[in-house]
């Protein structure tokens, strides 16, 4: 490795080379401003078209200021970061880019969480010297993500996130000069387009371009509609970020504060998804060892490998554009979903309440089940298993506009009997988790035979894609893990092509799972975060009594009760779905 | 900028086909391909934009970026008799500008438009490097050179019936 | 083969062809063939003369006789006249725009006097669609020379030794540039011809390839060589369909004689050329954004470094000339290096060619010296200013360049001087403005130029510019204060610092440069509200004298708008809050009482 | 057109060419060649100016003498047809009348060659076209 001495702000640094000079002044405590750089080092995201230039530095020798984040350090360099060329520059720059934006703060979706807010705070801009024409695109409302371009200040986060990390290819720059921007082909509406609703544009927003459909005043309302029984899941992910709207560190877990704040809300009932998780691997692990089964006994037709299917951004995904690989993936419905099938059967059963009497609302960390919820086949006469789905920045905004002092709350337990859950369940939030869960039970109800070793560490880490094979007992299980759409595109193309050795895969649409999900507090490209949020599922996980899903024992209640067993006639009509061939819907205006 | 509806018949997506073809449905190519699609269409409408980004396996969105980015590609048809001013800076300097305004005034359209019969569309293009026949005028591939404001309905003239 | 006695060499340039030099060409061996002359007498399409203001060119060989603005009509006489009974056709000589004397050699016009064609040197002069006349001319003897008696490190020297300078606008030493480029290492490597020529008013490497394209073929060939390259792109317009033509006919003979492909002259060389074409965005000029352009991408801009020559076209190392560089490549192997250093100025070495346009008399394509000076090329070569009125400022550069003034004529053009004046050389377009052209309103013409050019990458160049066409356009509306101007200046200096490439680091000179020239007409026009060449429309009042006004009502009929009142046969007046500044009133009155003030 | 396989085949080829484009070639290096104008007006070529120019054209070549052979219109000495003015470089033109083919001979060996006057010579004074105009 070779490393280079240089100068910044008359401090000496020696890094690598190659190093950019954004990030070797970060190595020693100067923080240069920027609004188009973003660096996820995990996930090897680098987002650095050096274009909101405000990032510029003077460089001794160097005719032009020199934009820090594409400029490598080299040795012997003079940087300076803060003179008065820079500082007037800087500011002029973002004078120009506020220029060209709506000054509606105050009512902003953004305010108070937007990174050009802050930069105008920052830079100390009191007043905007250049007036003159805004560029103004139509609105775009679609279930899940709401696009308001006027406020877009190029930045490519999100055409990076959407071409780069997802493979999406749904939004690009398009146009020219002052009219460029970043949209979908045509311009046409998200929901027309190849959009997944994975969220990831939104999460990497820096400003109130991209955000998300907003159902909090809707579920104010039906939480204040005394006829209305509100009964609430939420996601695991959401327990390890949601602390961070509230100023904790990173990875902080909330499960029992999050229980207590929803209850404070006025939810009737404060359950878990958790507890559909578990009944996720009921199904979908019945249905592996199935087709694993049948592919032993010899079976040519049985489709291996299995996809796990709880992530709606993925199903979108092969949907429009693998339509001709719709009967790979498990026909398990997302935990999200069974849990409102559930829910409006099953437990509207037990407390007598009519189905339309009940509002199930989910707190995800996810932007694509707003739009998962909105399908039609989850619902019956017109009425949705799941009626609202908020994200976990949706949660936090309930909270604080009810008052509630979230960091004094005590821990307060799920509701019984869908707020009972087992660790297997909780790693769902986290890339690797769903087949971890999966693997747990079904090898026991393969091998007949108690796990020894609950923790699968070769499933686990950040690297994109990964894979182990894991003995069954003498039967070698290759199970391949895949975050990140454009990792999971690698995995798809390859069993298309019939080269995948594979007997299951999971995908998560977002970089690090749900735990990095389009609806999480927003990360600003600090990767450790992701960690950290990692790291906390598997600590609770670890602290749960039970750690395999078949051994809930609301889970066999449930099934004992009202199933009958996985797969079930019952549970295919519930807990399943089927796929539709989406690519043909995509359409031109 | 609005797309445009049209109905590719089958004969047509093939031709399309055949022209990625010919450039091996290279990504790298994929400006070449939007000439000869323009070349054989006259314009890109989204269909075309589609045909050629499935073909190429490339994203819609950045086909109809690209599109965008270059003033020689239109979604818009042209005009059977598009015209062009010349407003590059030695046109500029010789009254282009009043040229323009008045194929504007007459053909009651804006830069970018077409008559509604469809006869004319409007465009401004940088320099053909006609600049001793300045202010110069294009009406499909005909050139008039030294066009003065008086002249422009000479020039229209010759397209009436 | 049949030997020609004469040969009438016709203008092929689009400038040429724009006014039917192909009917002529026809017209011209049609009657050629009438009077059994075919065999005496030959027809030949060539490359731009340059001397575009007169087109189309006729000039009759070997007697040098120049025949301007020539008509299809005028076909017959030619040939009657000069060829058959060897008198020139007075009328159709170019005359003396001072003595007023036709010239008939054009050795001895003032166009040409001056000049010295380095780049140019076949243009004209050949069939461009005839490589045998290309070879006859020396083409791809260089290359030959090259291949048999050079090694790549020795050849690059010989371009170091010359001392060539880019010829696109930045100036950059050719020979270092291909040294950089074979000094990577890389399994496969490019070179690449810039053609997209989208500087408006510029169109030297038009000309080029159309008059002579396999001077470029061979050059990059030689490019080729030298940096390890075996594949050749040209970027070139897709607005230049003659060029591209000649192109293809050049490329295809070049094949054909196996001066392209494999094993080049059986020295074990080989070289292929593909066509890419822009789509018309100028800022494909800058190489990186022309290699995203090739490569089937939104032409934008990446910073830099890496710089081409080590992650260019495909990622890998990529050498990109343009056009006129590539032209003077040959010349300077069969001539020497040592000859074309000669030729020039200290740091600038060799020619440069010049699109002259503007409020000048003789507009045209132009070769000089390095170190000529503007009031040569304006006066001698230009002839002068059009309809005899006063020189004003002269821009050079284009859009990244600056307007000149009469203090700087005697400036000798060389990449530096024009510099430290305030512009630059540019790709070489030469605008010329009289007294008529409001400086303020030229600012403002590219900065419209630069706003619609403009990728949208950075924000500086995407809003900045935006803004600064607005500023400007205050002020040419008279709404603008001094204040503007200071904003406009600091401006300015934030967009050329913070730009993130050549397009916006350079699109305020034209502000900068007429702020620095023309201080006094920015603040007349923002002190005063006026435009004393009376450009600026809404600076301009249309006033009715009552004097000379009978009471026509005729411009009362005209006015589209109905700003003129007045009884009939007495005085009219405007209404300014209505005048619309269409001119159709003054037009229409016949007893000259309408003026503007 | 079969390939150029090496560098002798370009410049043979090179070579066979040249005389192609000589003619343009010269015309811009004039006053350095012998610049023969041959009368071919009407009356001129009635007396074979033609054929007399022609031979020029030829043997001048085959002689290897850098020169132009151009047509002009009456030189005005009809009676003397055909005339032709040799310019010698860095002289003044001179006119020889009666030019047949066996006189255009001498005029080469002679006066072109070795600038040794030869009869015939049109004493007059007059301004050639090029400085007419």
């Amino acid at each position: 490795m070779e490393f280079v001495n240089l100068t910044i702000d008359n401090k000496s640094v020696k890094v690598e080379k190659g190093t950019s000079i954004l990030e070797a002044a970060r190595s020693v405590g100067v923080e240069i401003p920027t609004l188009c750089h973003m660096k996820l080092d995990d996930v090897n995201i680098e987002n650095k078209p050096g274009g909101c230039r405000i990032c510029v530095v003077e460089v001794d020798g160097r005719r032009n200021l020199a934009p820090s984040c594409c400029t490598k350090a080299d040795a012997d360099m003079v940087v300076k970061t803060n003179t008065m060329r820079v500082l007037n520059s800087r500011r002029t720059v973002l004078e120009l880019i506020l220029s060209d934006h709506p000054a509606d703060c105050l009512i902003c979706a953004k305010s108070g969480n937007c990174e050009l807010q802050d930069m105008a705070h920052k830079l100390g801009v009191r007043e905007i010297h250049f007036k003159g024409e805004q560029s103004t695109y139509k609105e775009d409302f679609s279930p899940s993500i709401i696009r308001d371009l006027n406020k877009c200040i190029m930045c490519r986060r999100c055409e990076t996130m959407c071409n780069e990390v997802q493979t999406v290819g749904t939004l690009h720059a398009v146009n020219r000069g002052f009219m460029a921007v970043v949209a979908p082909a045509f311009e046409m509406d998200l929901e027309k387009s190849t959009c997944t609703y994975c969220g990831q544009c939104v999460a990497v927003c820096p400003t109130g371009a991209l955000t998300e459909v907003d159902h909090t005043n809707e579920i104010v309302r039906a939480l204040a509609d005394p006829k209305k029984k509100v009964v609430v899941q939420t996601a695991p992910a959401v327990r390890a970020a949601l602390g961070e709207e509230f100023g904790l560190e990173p990875g902080t877990l909330v499960t029992g504060q999050m229980a207590a704040a929803l209850r404070r809300l006025g939810f009737d009932y404060v359950f878990d998804t958790d507890f559909s998780a578990d009944l996720t691997i009921m199904e979908e692990g019945t249905e592996l060892l199935g087709r694993l089964g049948k592919h032993l006994a010899g079976d040519k037709d049985v489709k291996l490998p299995i996809l796990t299917s709880c992530c709606p951004g993925w199903v979108n995904f092969f949907e429009k554009q693998f339509p001709d690989m719709l009967d790979i993936p498990s026909t398990a419905r997302s935990p999200q979903q069974m849990f409102g099938a559930i829910a409006k059967t099953y437990f509207a059963d037990k407390i007598e309440t009519k189905r339309e009497d009940m509002v199930v609302v989910s707190v995800m960390p996810c932007l694509a089940k707003k739009y998962e919820c909105q399908r039609e086949e989850f619902a019956t006469d017109g009425n949705p298993d799941v009626d609202y789905s908020i994200s976990t920045r949706e949660l936090a905004q309930l909270i604080q506009r009810a008052n509630i002092d979230f960091n004094t709350l005590p821990n307060e337990d799920f509701d019984h009997p869908m707020g009972e859950s087992t660790g297997a369940a909780v790693i769902f939030g986290t890339t690797g988790g769903v087949i971890e869960a999966a693997a747990r039970t079904a090898y026991e109800v393969h091998t007949k035979k108690k796990l020894e070793k609950v923790d699968f560490e070769e499933l686990r880490g950040m690297e994109g894609i990964r894979s182990a094979t894991i003995d069954f007992d003498g039967l070698p299980i290759n199970i391949g893990i895949a975050h990140g759409l454009g990792n999971a595109r690698k995995l798809l193309e390859d069993v298309q092509a019939g080269k995948s050795e594979f007997h299951a895969i999971e995908v998560m649409a977002c970089p690090g799972g749900c735990i990095g999900g389009g609806g999480q507090p927003l990360h600003h490209g600090d990767s450790s975060v992701l960690k950290a949020r990692q790291l906390a599922l598997y600590k609770e996980d670890k602290n749960k009594p039970i750690r395999k899903s078949h051994e809930n024992p609301y889970i066999a209640k449930l099934y004992e009760e009202f199933l009958g067993a996985p797969l079930s006639e019952k549970a295919h009509h519930l807990l399943h779905t089927h796929y539709f061939d989406k690519k043909k819907d995509i359409e031109i205006e | 900028m609005s797309s445009v509806k049209i109905k590719l018949n089958q004969k047509e997506v093939d031709k399309l086909r055949e022209v990625c073809a010919s450039f091996n449905n290279e990504p790298d190519e994929l400006i070449n391909v939007l000439h000869k699609a323009q070349e054989i269409f006259g314009y890109l409408p989204a269909e075309v934009q589609e045909v050629i980004a499935e073909e190429l396996n490339v994203a819609v969105a950045k086909v109809y970026g690209v599109v965008t980015f270059y003033s020689f590609f239109t979604m818009i048809p042209k005009g059977k008799h598009p015209i062009s001013v010349c407003t590059g800076t030695a046109c500029y300097v010789r009254g282009a500008e009043k040229v323009l305004d008045e194929f504007k005034r007459r053909l009651n359209v804006e830069v970018g438009e077409t008559t509604p019969d469809g006869k004319h569309s409007l465009s401004c293009l940088r320099c053909v490097g006609a600049c001793g026949l300045a202010p110069v005028v294009l009406v499909g591939e005909k050139v008039y050179g030294r066009v003065s404001p008086d002249g422009v309905a000479e020039i229209l003239a010759e397209y009436e019936v | 083969m049949a030997k020609y006695k004469t040969h009438l060499l016709v203008c092929g340039g689009t400038g040429c062809k724009a006014s039917a030099s192909d009917v002529i060409k026809d017209k011209l061996t049609r009657e050629l063939d009438e009077k059994g002359l075919a065999d005496e007498c030959q027809v030949v399409m060539t490359g731009c003369f340059g001397f575009c203001e007169k087109g189309p060119i006729v000039k009759v060989l070997p007697d040098n006789t120049f025949y301007t603005q020539v008509t299809p009509d005028d076909a017959k006489e030619i040939i009657e006249e000069h060829i058959i009974k060897g008198r020139k056709v007075d009328r159709l000589l170019y005359k003396d725009p001072t003595s007023k004397e036709e010239i008939s050699d054009s050795k001895h016009m003032g166009f040409y006097k001056k000049q010295m064609r380095i780049a140019l040197r076949n243009c004209g002069f050949i069939d461009p669609e005839n490589i045998e006349e290309a070879i006859a001319r020396d083409a791809y003897a260089a290359l030959g020379k090259v291949l048999g008696e050079m090694t790549p490190v020795e050849a690059t020297q010989i371009v170091l030794d010359s001392g060539l300078r880019g010829r696109g606008g930045g100036g950059f030493p050719t020979g270092l540039k291909w040294k950089l480029t074979a000094q990577e290492k890389a399994d496969q490597k490019y070179v690449v011809c810039n053609a997209d020529e989208g500087d408006p008013g510029a169109f030297m490497d038009r000309s080029i390839l159309e008059g002579d394209p396999h001077t470029v073929i061979e050059a990059m060939a030689i490019n080729g060589y030298c940096t390890g390259a075996t594949k050749g792109l040209v970027y070139i317009r897709a607005e230049y369909p003659l060029a591209i033509t000649r192109l293809k006919i050049a490329l295809e003979q070049a094949r054909e004689y196996g001066l392209l492909g494999k094993d080049i002259l059986g020295k074990g060389f080989d070289f292929e050329i593909e066509i890419r074409y822009g789509a018309g965005a100028f800022v494909c000029g800058e190489e990186t954004a022309l290699i995203h352009s090739m490569e089937g991408e939104r032409g934008e801009p990446t910073f830099k470094p890496p710089f081409p020559s080590v992650e260019g076209y495909r990622k890998k190392p990529t050498n990109v000339n343009n056009v006129e560089t590539y032209a003077n490549i040959p010349v300077i192997f069969l001539k020497g290096a040592e000859w074309f250093s000669a030729i020039g100025t200290e740091k600038s070495k060799g020619t440069k060619v010049f699109a002259l346009a503007g409020k000048i008399n003789n507009v045209g394509l132009i070769e000089v010296p390095m170190g000529t000076t503007l009031r040569e090329v304006i006066y001698e070569i230009g002839g002068g200013i059009k309809d005899s009125k006063k020189f004003k400022a002269v821009q050079t550069g284009g859009p990244s360049g600056g307007c000149l003034t009469e203090k700087h004529l005697d400036t000798p053009i060389d990449y530096d001087s024009l510099i430290a004046c305030g512009s630059m050389m540019g790709s070489g377009g030469m605008i010329v403005m009289d007294e008529d052209d409001c400086m303020v309103s030229m600012a403002k013409f590219y900065l419209e130029f630069t706003v619609e050019e403009s990728c949208g990458k950075c924000a500086p160049c995407r809003i900045g510019n935006k803004r600064l066409h607005e500023q400007l356009e205050l002020i040419t509306q008279g709404k603008g204060s001094k204040e503007n101007l200071e904003k406009i200046r600091d401006l300015c200096g934030v967009i050329k610092d913070t730009s993130l490439c050549g397009l916006g680091q350079t699109s305020p000179n034209p502000v900068l440069s007429t702020m620095d020239n023309f201080w006094d007409e920015y603040i007349a026009h923002v002190e005063e509200h006026k435009c004393a060449s009376g450009a600026c429309k809404d600076l301009m009042k249309y006033i009715i004298d009552a004097e000379p006004c009978v009471g026509c009502t005729a411009c009362a009929r005209v006015c589209p708008v109905g700003a003129i009142a007045g009884e009939r046969k007495g005085p009219h007046t405007i209404d300014q809050s209505i005048c619309i500044k269409c001119g159709a009133c003054v037009d229409k009155c016949k007893f000259n009482a309408i003026s503007i003030k | 057109m079969a390939k150029v396989k090496s560098l002798a085949d370009l410049q043979k080829l090179k070579a066979d060419l040249q005389s192609k484009v000589d003619l343009r070639e010269k015309g811009d290096r004039s006053e350095n060649l012998v610049q023969i104008k041959v009368a071919m007006a009407t009356c001129g070529i009635a007396s074979g100016a033609k054929q007399v120019m022609e031979f020029f054209m030829d043997e001048l070549e085959k002689r290897s003498i850098a020169s132009v052979v151009t047509q002009t219109g009456c030189m005005g000495y009809c009676y003397a047809e055909p005339t032709v003015e040799i310019k010698l470089p860095h002289q003044d033109p001179v006119v020889f009348g009666y030019v047949d083919l066996k006189k255009a001979d001498e005029i080469i060996e002679k006066y072109i060659k070795n600038g040794e006057l030869v009869d015939g010579i049109i004493p007059q004074n007059y301004q050639t076209i090029d400085e007419n105009n």
